[in-house]
């Protein structure tokens, strides 16, 4: 295995001792085809334990070990040496308050993503010793994509509009909440427009279409954020200027 | 207890961290350049109202050098707002046909030839051709 | 410190746990449930899971092929009154989460589809592209957040159990982001908390899978039970040991040597079968038990392949054609291409066996009780005796719902009408615990380092108690890891600072890894035979006679623990041949 | 939590994207050539007179200035916002009661010719 030196600059905040943050410079050696993450492990194996950053799968599956890398929300896991040169600075995902080094807290996605109610709510509900909701593989097809969020909070990251505006509900919670809409077995699209389409759902995303551009599973949120955005105003045109409201 | 350290947004000057940040602000100041062309219009069908002297006037005022760099910047916006725009058609209504999704670039090149058509179509029946 | 009463206490919030907290939520909707878990419950490693879940669906399967299937598969060490249980349970199982929402994938007339995988005789796997268990879980995690009953203590890391007057009664955990210990006083505890693969230096197992709850089971005094069986899987990436699944071979892929030969075919698994029409039970579609042995027989033959990351053999799948690839196996191309450079459109893949999964755990009957009163188990962490001595591919996914619902149940029954507890007894047990992490920060004498440490662990695991084991070879791996936990009462933190402290769970990790190793070992000396995960040169056979029990483990402190046995229950299988030569006899 | 009234701000908008992506950049191309000397014949005043006289004409015109003008207010808002003008209230009210004053008078001088 080629090996090869690779220096990491890592921002460091330790509320027990410290008052700001602060860089920290390593040099590491590490495996050509290795990751980001592969570095911070030998680090915190080798030169300094009290290092501290999530991670489990090491396979981008499941989504805890999102950071900025050079300015660029990214899993660690997946952010391979090769694509790097020069010092790689490493910051906890922006926008989210930090806990120390690069661990963040998560608790407003959290909280956000249960608002959107991200569970089947079934059209036509039926005892399980009736068999299956028959869904056919176009069906499927049409809400699948945005079944594949990790929940890494990269898209948050790199939403301006969240930076700026922490009450929006943010990408990857309303493409969830959008994704059920779109199943042909749910029937639960009226609850979730009442969080959706309020006005810190979907009424607070300009399309910046980072989100899109950094989604490491290819959810593709902006493009649900602006289908709910239309729905949401043939809902509106049909309830306030349809007689009947539409019904 | 912990006390969990904010690394505030600079509200003013956020879009300087990523160059994709800046596309987006350019992409959203075009709407300065075509609003104030918007007015511009406005201001046409006044003259247009006003009668055939008042919008041969009109007509005259348009070739100050600052209307003319006016209607370069104009230019600019509107094309740089059409192609951000119908790139992201393929986000905004995706079309399923069957089980499988109409490619993206299909949606969006739909709409790039049917605005070269429409554009032509229009410049002609202007008599430019 | 703070004490947080409850009903239940669910420890670990993976595909097990969140099953049992939703079983208890809609049985009882008054009941306070917590469910603790040192990770977020969408990071949990069944979230790692591609293949899919076994259950029986189709007309032509039938319930008593899913039994044989098992059985044969778990080499008869399968409890056949729990497997009896469990087929029944599965396909109800699996339509639950089809109604909370789980894409599975389908067939044309929108029915579910399923997919042949290793062992088992018939098509009977639900997929969802592959990325089952991940889907299994986000399912689980967001049907979960509808019910205000249960209550989560993300990132807290469970620490004790409180056993009091011959019943356990709750459990300690820290608030990983304060580092404030915080008692749970429950009438019941279910333990969910996953595998132990990480005492392996290479698996595919996420950093989390640290056996802390079978350790925290086990020194509580409740018995692990056949810990010893634990399974390789044959096709791992050989530098990161992610997983390429199962279905990678169920969908058609063959594996080849450096002769470019379909090798299996030499270890009683062929003769061989066309490529591109795989045929189940037989070949590449034989149990990953003797397909990860087939290669240890490779590299002692010289018959690998060398590459940059070591001796391999090759998984090709070419022939399957990039449309299939792209629909069935989206992960492993985008796996294989991202950190081994490879298109497994174009080229075959190097791959190698990495540890992937305990049969053994926490030792459970068929209603997911441990032998200890107010405790249960369920999921992989623990061992209701399912699997035997070797787990089918798809059926722990199954074994994660089927029994996290029946110890959601059975503590349901568990708690009616229990005395009051001795909330003074528990706090004092719970001051126990704090000393003991008092201990671990103030300790300044300490010299063993923890990264020194689990690497020696992780190296005595690979080279003592791998894929073939043997007496001398285990007889070192016993006393070592017995000297590397005498040596864990000196380690020493880097780090004494309460918030996020990393160095201080890795520290616990790796005491939890201690104690599972030395089940594994000891329990792998003692058993004198081959039956299937476990491979002894030295006894090649299997031996009925002796050992057609389950291997339990008693902790004794530091001293050796105690190894006892349990009778498995046959009752309509007994032991036959493990025959996977497919119909060509 | 309500749903927001967002849609008669959004809809408008958006519709007014479409149209200022169709049409805008061809009519800036053709007063660029007024401006530049070359007044095509369709802009003289007959034929715009003529044109602007009709039924059809008149709604065209008036679609196009009034959703662009919309369009480009809204979106002048956000940017606004985006440059760290948090006075939002204050920034729609005025851009928002600029953009009704010039699609009113836009409606006025049509139905004027
Ligand atoms: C890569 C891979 C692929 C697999 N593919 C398949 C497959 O295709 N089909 C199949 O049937 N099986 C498969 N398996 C096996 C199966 O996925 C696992 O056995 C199963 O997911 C385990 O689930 P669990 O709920 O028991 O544990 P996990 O999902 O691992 O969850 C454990 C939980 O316990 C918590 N926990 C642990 N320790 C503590 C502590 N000290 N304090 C608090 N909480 C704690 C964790 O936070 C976590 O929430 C696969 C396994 C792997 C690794
Ligand atoms: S949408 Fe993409 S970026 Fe956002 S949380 Fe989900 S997986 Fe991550
Ligand atoms: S980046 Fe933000 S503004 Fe919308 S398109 Fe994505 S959510
Ligand atoms: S470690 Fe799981 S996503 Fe990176």
């Amino acid at each position: 295995m080629k090996e090869r030196l690779v220096q990491l600059e890592v921002l460091r905040y330790n509320p027990d001792t410290d008052t700001t943050a602060h860089f920290q410079r390593y040099e590491v050696s590490c495996p050509e085809e290795g990751v980001v993450l592969d570095a911070l492990n030998k680090i915190k194996e080798t030169i300094d334990p009290t290092l501290n950053y999530r991670w489990s799968c090491h396979m981008a599956v499941c989504g805890s070990c999102g950071m900025m890398i050079n300015g660029e929300p990214k899993l660690s896991c997946h952010a391979f040496l090769r694509e790097y040169d020069g010092v790689i600075r490493v910051e906890p995902l922006a926008h989210f308050p930090v806990e120390r080094d690069l661990v963040t807290a998560p608790d407003d996605f959290i909280e956000k993503l249960k608002r959107v109610k991200p569970y089947l709510i079934p059209k036509a509900p039926k005892p399980i010793s009736e068999g299956e909701y028959l869904q056919t593989p176009a069906q499927l097809k049409k809400y699948h994509r945005f079944t594949l969020c990790i929940n890494c909070m990269l898209c948050y990251a790199a939403c301006p509009e969240y930076g700026l505006t922490p009450k929006f509900i943010g990408p990857a919670a309303i493409s969830l909440a959008h994704r059920y809409n779109l199943d042909s077995r749910d029937g639960g699209r009226d609850a979730r427009q009442e969080v959706i389409a309020s006005k810190e759902g979907v009424w607070e995303c300009t399309f910046v279409g980072a989100c899109s551009e950094v989604c490491p599973v290819h959810v593709d949120p902006a493009s649900a954020l602006q289908q709910v955005k239309i729905a949401s105003s043939i809902d509106w045109i049909k309830e306030h200027l349809l007689p009947g409201g539409g019904k | 207890m912990s006390k969990p350290l904010i690394r505030e947004v600079p509200p003013t000057s956020w879009y300087f961290r990523h160059p994709r940040y800046l596309r987006y602000m350019a992409r959203e100041i075009t709407s300065l350049f075509i609003g104030a062309y918007c007015v511009f219009l406005v201001f046409a069908m006044h003259s247009l109202a006003a009668g055939p002297s008042s919008y041969e006037a009109f007509l005259l005022t348009l070739r100050s050098p600052a209307s003319i760099a006016f209607h370069v910047l104009a230019l600019v916006a509107a094309l740089y707002h059409a192609a951000t725009w119908f790139n992201a058609t393929q986000k905004a209504m995706p079309i399923q046909l069957g089980e499988e999704f109409v490619p993206g670039n299909l949606i969006s090149g739909a709409h790039y030839l049917a605005w070269a058509v429409l554009s032509i179509a229009i410049l002609f029946l202007a008599g430019v051709f | 410190m703070e004490t947080i009463s409850t009903d239940v206490a669910i420890i670990g919030a993976g595909g097990a746990g969140l099953r049992t907290a939703i079983a208890l939520a809609e049985a009882d909707p008054k009941l306070r449930i917590a469910l603790i878990s040192k990770v977020y419950p969408m990071r949990s490693h069944t979230c790692a899971a591609e293949g899919g879940a076994a259950g029986v669906i189709k007309p032509d399967d039938s319930f008593d092929l899913h039994f044989d299937d098992t059985v044969g598969g778990g080499d008869w060490l399968s409890d056949q009154d729990c497997v009896e249980y469990f087929i029944h349970e599965a396909p109800k199982e699996l339509l639950q989460l089809e109604h909370w929402g789980c894409p599975w994938n389908r067939e044309p007339d929108g029915s579910v589809a399923v997919r042949p995988f290793g062992g088992m005789k018939k098509k009977r796997t639900w997929f969802a592209a592959d990325k089952s268990g991940f889907h299994i879980l986000h399912t689980l995690f967001q049907t979960s957040l509808q019910f205000d009953s249960i209550t989560r203590f993300d990132e807290y890391y469970a620490l004790d159990l409180l056993v009091d007057d011959g019943r356990c009664q709750g459990v300690t955990a820290m608030e990983m982001r304060s580092g404030q210990l915080r008692q749970f006083h429950a009438k019941a505890v279910i333990i969910a908390g996953g595998g132990a693969g990480r005492m392996f230096p290479f698996s595919t197992n996420g950093a989390i899978k640290t056996g802390d709850g079978m350790a925290m089971a086990y020194r509580a005094g409740a018995p692990l039970k056949d810990m010893e069986f634990v399974q390789y899987h044959p096709t791992g990436l050989p530098n990161t040991g992610s997983l390429l699944t199962e279905a990678c071979r169920g969908e058609g892929g063959i594996l080849l040597n450096k002769n470019g030969r379909r090798y299996l075919q030499d270890y009683g698994m062929g003769p061989e079968t066309p490529v591109g029409q795989p045929q189940l039970k037989t070949m590449e579609l034989g149990p990953r038990d003797r397909v990860s042995q087939a290669y240890w027989h490779e590299l002692q033959k010289g018959n690998t392949v060398s590459t940059q990351w070591g001796e391999c053999v090759m998984l090709d799948m070419r022939h399957l054609g990039e449309k299939k690839i792209n629909e069935r196996l989206p992960l492993v191309r985008e796996l294989a291409a991202s950190y081994l450079g490879v298109d497994i459109v174009k080229d075959p893949v190097p791959i190698r066996p990495v540890v992937h999964y305990m049969m053994g755990g926490i030792s459970t009957n068929t209603q997911a009780a441990t032998p200890l009163p107010g405790l249960f188990a369920a999921g992989e962490c623990a061992c209701v005796s399912l699997n035997g001595a070797n787990r089918l591919g798809s059926n722990s996914l199954v074994e994660l719902l089927v029994f996290g619902r029946r110890a959601a149940l059975s503590a349901l029954e568990h708690i009616q009408g229990l005395p009051a507890a001795n909330t003074t007894a528990l706090n004092a047990l719970a001051e126990e615990t704090q000393q003991r992490i008092r201990t671990l920060f103030s300790r300044t004498d300490g010299t063993e380092s923890m990264s020194g440490l689990r690497k020696e662990m992780m190296d005595t695991m690979e080279k003592n108690a791998g894929i073939y084991r043997t007496e001398e070879g285990l007889q070192e791996g016993v006393a070592k890891i017995h000297e590397l936990r005498e040596r864990y009462g000196r380690v020493i933190l880097t780090d004494r600072t309460n918030v996020f402290n990393t160095d201080l769970f890795q520290a616990l990790e790796l005491g939890s890894m201690l104690d599972c190793a030395e089940a594994v070992t000891v329990g792998a000396l003692a058993r004198k035979e081959s039956r299937g995960a476990h491979q002894r040169l030295d006894f090649p056979e299997r031996d009925d006679k002796n050992y057609l029990r389950h291997t339990m483990v008693y902790h004794q402190g530091l001293d050796a623990p105690r190894v006892d046995y349990l009778d498995v229950v046959i009752t309509k299988s007994p032991p036959g041949v493990r025959d996977y030569s497919g119909d060509h006899k | 939590m309500a749903k927001s009234n967002k849609p008669i701000i959004w809809f408008p908008f958006a519709a007014g994207g479409t149209v200022i992506a169709f049409f805008i950049p061809v009519i800036v191309l053709l007063t660029f050539l007024a401006a530049l000397g070359h007044v095509p014949t369709g802009l003289s005043y007959d034929s715009m007179r003529a044109f602007a006289g009709s039924g059809l004409g008149k709604l065209l015109i008036f679609g196009v200035i009034a959703l662009s003008l919309w369009s480009s207010a809204h979106r002048l808002r956000c940017t606004c916002y985006d440059f760290g003008v948090r006075a939002d209230k204050l920034v729609a009210n005025v851009l928002y009661l600029a953009a009704g004053a010039g699609i009113i008078a836009t409606a006025v001088y049509l139905l004027r010719i």
